[in-house]
């Protein structure tokens, strides 16, 4: 046990600093101008890409993945601490969240050598930009009743269907997707998993406006979308085995993010003179109880990933843990700003980050399963409870629509 | 005792829902979000039916009811999430029938109860949030008193033609308080508008204008300044509470349809007990958040010492209504994040209403300091 | 709306409090000495029976029962006038509580008139304590699964079974007894409502000493006894009608208890000197808030009463709302107590009574209808969301146990 | 960084937790609390495995270990609600191998490590509980100092040969404090034996004797007293922390039994969501606490500034054993409220731990005022 940098640790921690500082701006208390998505998606995509180019320049791209696909071959804790220093700089990544979180550890776990050298330089180096299609309208937490049709057509699959939340989808270059290609057979074992090149004919993004004003989903619809047979990961029928791989990832993913910091919530509320207000104090302090209680699972889960264990529940407590966490110091921020809590965009204080997060909780607490989903699996993996049962897993997927 | 509505009522509330229903439609509140943020030709319904004239005496050309039946008809408003100013105009309608002198009542009642007079108030301060404690100054001299101050936030202040304030007499030995009813065409005023989460137009106003003594709320009458800002703080927090059991109720309303209709795993999201136990959570705080708006309401509107009550209120309608709107839009899964569907309104009202109300232990201080100070 | 007393309540409630001041004891700031259950249960159960006596010497037992069964003819509002004087007053009542709350409205709505006019007098004179014969080992929240079998023997019911949670059940003269009398019918259609003899052969009640140190609860086992068919409350086979009103008499009654006030637990702070902490303050500003939450609540639900209206899903609400308050309310006791919450019995500070409080919560949240089963009514008469559905519902009751 | 157990540790682990569910038994348990309260057998059987000898000097007879493996070792014991003043007598240790003077290691370890010598440690006070504003005095005057003052509730007293106690030195300008270990044989002692919630024995303690300069701990080295009493309390604070981490474990693992194996409506209760998230929200504290609890437990043997970490910890403790042992006790339905079966035990050791430990809120001022004071 050892918790804090080891010396090796330290070591990399301040080669890691000190490169940023070379390549980077510190960014300020709040979260920095280029960091920011809310304004300019389009301009914020291409500073993702000039960041990641930069990084793979350095050596700094895909730091767990293993050295022969073109990473670092560091350890997931090494991963975690440039993470850690990089928060503190003005850069932008969140548009390869997917291409780099999700798609890259699915293709070097499932994907074909020639899979694997078409994209997993041109992920790294910034130059491919992938969207998730899995989520349909009519399938969110049960993934797998999804309805997407992919029908054989010579070397081709034809793909008819309806996507939705589809991230920075008008702007990908790549996408993975889901579609059931029997529907005989039940419904977690009729389904493939496709690389699907965006720019194919057939395929229509529409953006949603969010509730944050922002719109960086989309409905995705697929109208007679050919795909080569060679873009399959893994086996026909045998897509659910990749997703599970994909979904990990995202869940791991958004437990160990963040953009803000308590110490910022405290340096607002001695601004605002608030800092002795004994709610608000009180407020502050549990914050902390909060983030400490996250970064400890997050050190743990890191220990296990290093350890190359399989994260077991505590990937999903994080995750829960850090949904609430979002939620609660979101609500103390618009304590804090009082009346400034109600004023949106331009007009609002501390360029809206506070509004931002308030409306965005959603997106935490829904996206990569939602609250409630993650409680039955910790009750289930974690207490040993029974699964609940599921009265349409073992028929076929044409007629569980119908059941219940 | 009896907590029923009597039958006056329950018409009142009964034509307030049904007005508010067939004009806050969704295609109609999305037409009032792109352009101004007031529906006019609702509040011309509004008006038509009376319910601006609701609380203003009959003399005046009103109905002669008073805050109960405001409640009643902004339960109805934040059912249906309706871009109108009642709640200023009422509890302003309120405060100048119970402290407004002879002439202000005269200058202003009847074209409050018309619809065509629309006041706000200026609540929000910058710093604290102690309405007790205005920031705003009166230095009176002669028959003239100088405003200078900012009040930020106010609602509806693009729109409103007055705008009661509250402001503490410079100079003074006791920092007295009161309440200014000014007219928001003055020079010397100046208006920032802003945008706000919910899209209520609002507008950041800076004072330093010169006002008559006669506009102080109750010139010239026996009244109690202190206790006139206390009365429209009071009535103004009440007022707020009715909204947000409106905006509960149809947030509420909404995650009934959505858990209804919505299947996932082959059955409707109702089958799994995660989802019905949280709704049901949001159920029983909407009721408290109801009897204690109601009560609030009935014991300012009898003339009792309400300030228990109204903390009580406004404790539950600030951080009730949050717990509600925030867990009926997490019950919404994805759909809730589009603002397509209308659910997400009844999300930002409730948060932005909260920050209008103050914090949840803001409203407990207050009352902790009422009921347990030794 | 009148919220409050009118001038003719007021003056009921002036009459009531000068009665009970010229019988009775005002008590201190605590629960009074007579009204403790916890110390000598018989000694309670005697005090019970005489306060009894005394209310119906002088026309106050049964203030809502019908005259002509010897009630007083109110009021629920005045009911609930005469029972908020007598909380002030050091008087026991809880021996009754089954009796005059849930036995005598089920006998007036249900019963023969020989059963009313054996029964009815009695228990208003405090000569017959009662006892609930319902739950049982296995069947707990889904009572109507319950297996205490009653056979037909000539005039007589044969019992045979096991009951639970029996409260009083070792001093009770008479229960109220569902037992199974049809095991091919479904599961609500096969029980009988039986009045039992306590005095009857066969019946062996074993007390269960419970967290609280309290022995008010008993296991009852029923070998061979016998009950007259005329003891039967209702038809053969409808019990379920019978036990509907006992238990709505028994949530109404459960969620407008108390024996204490918030005002205790500011002047308790108040002696401790922390009622200027604003922690201990924010506690009993959020406890006050709940307290007249639930008055309201209450009065919401007596104007429904007296209206003749059945109260709906605002009495679960009471209900959920007054077990989370107590709850809630004894755990910021213990806060106030510090240290002294760790002690117990005679050793304990204020007679002991928020440690029972503390303890006790459990009998609130579960009695009457578990804080879960409440949410799901809620869930389907509040908000209209659809029953759950239950698959053992029509089928035969000796084939309803294997399912699921 | 490693947030994994040593190969050592895990044995340590491994082997308390065996001892305890061997020993700590529900028949035993129920011996123990008809009788005086305290397993002698299981104390012994814990001292020839060596777990009270873990955090004793090697040369002392122990093993050399530190506040970790104590923190394992306790939540052995939490998980077995087992009868034992496991966690006072090796907070003691700990403290006089940190702090005490050559003699006082001679003449204590070897005692401790043998689990012959039993200590115990007056935390609480009775009024506003700060414990490092100690109410007993110490009046020294040259070699004897004079004890004078109360403390209730302390935990084992009555069998207990030594306490460590919180005094404040009299007459020093500021206030000067520190710690005293007191042979609880001394004349001038009176001990009252007092019935607790989970039936622990405790006794409330008067001073009114005298004891030596060299009983103060570390007297006559250079040790910072406050600091000695500081670490005292945060020690305890972290093994209050690891009990309930325990005592939390072996609630829920009732929870899984009794979801699993209780039917209501032909099912399971496992298949009602209602329980089961629950339990799930119980499993989330729970690791919560487990994270930070052994943060503060390393944190502190590394010899950093814990006093954070500590907060953080003794919240959940407080808080968050709460909250899992009270939805556990819920989750039992009627079967909980009989003593006959063994959850409601860890009910009563959850919210008596947490007194022990001081509020939630205690602990957040506390930590507020490290990190947000301006």
């Amino acid at each position: 046990m050892h918790i804090g940098d080891t010396p090796e640790e330290a070591a990399f921690r301040a080669e890691a600093r000190a490169w940023l500082e070379a390549h980077a701006h510190r960014r300020d208390s709040h979260e920095g101008k280029t960091a920011d998505h809310t304004r300019d998606l389009a301009g914020h995509m291409q500073t993702c890409r000039d960041w990641q180019r930069v990084l793979y320049d350095n050596n700094w791209a895909g730091i767990t993945w293993p050295k022969q696909y073109g990473g670092r071959g560091a350890s997931a804790i090494q991963s975690a601490i440039f993470a850690e220093e990089m928060s503190q700089f003005d850069v932008a990544t969140g548009a390869f969240a997917v291409s780099i979180g999700m798609v890259g550890p699915t293709l070097i776990a499932h994907g074909t050598p020639d899979q694997q050298q078409q994209h997993l330089a041109p992920i790294l180096k910034g130059e491919e930009v992938w969207c998730q299609l899995f989520s349909e309208p009519g399938s969110g937490s049960d993934l797998a009743s999804l309805s997407t049709r992919a029908v054989r057509d010579g070397d081709d699959w034809v793909v008819n269907g309806q996507k939705v939340w589809t991230s920075f989808g008008q702007f990908a270059d790549y996408a993975i997707l889901l579609a059931r290609t029997d529907v005989d057979l039940p419904k977690h074992a009729g389904i493939t998993y496709f690389i699907l090149d965006m720019k194919s004919p057939g395929i229509d993004v529409r953006p949603i406006t969010q509730i944050t004003g922002v719109q960086h989903f989309n409905e995705t619809f697929l109208t007679d979308v050919r795909i080569p047979h060679a873009n399959i990961i893994g086996d026909i029928n045998g897509g659910w085995k990749g997703a599970q791989t994909t979904l990990m990832n995202e869940r791991s993913h958004i437990g160990s993010g963040g953009t803000w910091s308590v110490d910022q919530l405290i340096q607002l509320a001695q601004q605002r003179g608030l800092s002795n207000d004994l709610n608000i104090r009180q407020g502050l302090a549990q914050a902390h109880a909060r983030a400490e209680t996250l970064r400890y699972m997050g050190f743990r889960m890191r220990t296990a990933m290093s350890q190359m264990r399989i994260p077991g529940p505590e990937a999903l407590t994080l995750k829960l843990a850090y949904a609430n966490h979002w939620r609660l110091t979101a609500k103390l921020a618009t304590e804090i700003l009082g009346a400034g809590a109600m004023l949106w965009a331009d007009d609002a204080p501390e360029d809206n980050q506070w509004g931002q997060h308030l409306l965005s909780q959603f997106a935490i607490r829904i996206g990569g399963g939602t609250d409630e989903i993650q409680h039955n699996i910790i009750a289930e993996r974690g207490l040993g409870l029974p699964r609940e049962p599921q009265l349409d897993k073992d028929m076929p997927w044409r007629l569980s629509n119908k059941v219940g | 005792m009896n907590f029923d509505l009597s039958e006056e009522q329950q018409v009142i509330k009964d034509l307030a829902l049904q007005i508010f229903e067939g004009q806050s439609t969704v295609e109609r509140v999305k037409v009032a979000e792109k352009g101004d943020g007031f529906d006019r030709e609702m509040w011309q319904q509004l008006a038509n039916s009376g319910i601006q004239a609701l609380c203003v005496p009959e003399e005046f050309g009103g109905s002669g009811f008073g805050g109960v039946e405001l409640s009643l008809a902004l339960m109805g408003q934040g059912r249906y999430v309706a871009p109108v100013p009642l709640w200023t105009t009422g509890v302003s309608a309120l405060a100048i029938t119970d402290f407004g002198s002879p002439d202000q009542q005269r200058n202003f009642l009847p074209g409050l109860a018309s619809g065509e007079t629309i006041f706000t108030i200026a609540l929000a301060e910058s710093g604290a949030n102690d309405v007790m404690r205005p920031t705003v100054t009166a230095t009176v001299s002669g028959d003239s008193v100088k405003l200078q101050g900012y009040k930020p936030a106010v609602p509806f202040a693009q729109h409103a033609h007055f705008v009661l304030v509250p402001i503490t007499f410079a100079g003074t030995s006791n920092n007295d308080v009161g309440v200014a009813i000014v007219d928001l065409s003055l020079s010397g005023i100046s208006k920032t508008e802003v945008k706000t989460t919910n899209h209520e137009p609002q507008a950041h106003l800076s004072f330093d204008c010169t006002i008559s003594v006669s506009d102080i709320l109750g010139h010239g009458s026996d009244i109690d300044n202190r206790e006139a800002l206390r009365s429209v703080f009071e009535h103004s927090l009440t007022a707020l509470a009715a909204i947000q059991v409106g905006v509960a109720e149809g947030s509420l309303a909404f995650v009934s349809t959505h858990l209804s209709s919505r299947r996932q795993f082959g059955k409707p999201l109702a089958a799994f007990q995660a989802t019905t136990q949280r709704a049901a959570d949001g159920y029983i705080t909407t009721e408290a958040m109801r009897v204690t708006a109601l009560n609030a309401a009935w014991r300012l509107a009898e003339g009792f010492d309400a300030r228990r009550d109204v903390a009580v209120a406004a404790y539950w309608a600030s951080e009730g209504a949050q717990q509600v709107v925030t867990a009926a839009q997490h019950l919404h899964g994805g759909i809730g994040a589009d603002v397509d569907y209308p659910v997400h309104r009844y999300f930002l009202w409730g948060i932005q209403l909260a920050s209008v109300l103050g914090s949840a232990s803001s409203h407990l201080a207050r009352l902790g300091n009422l009921i347990a100070r030794t």
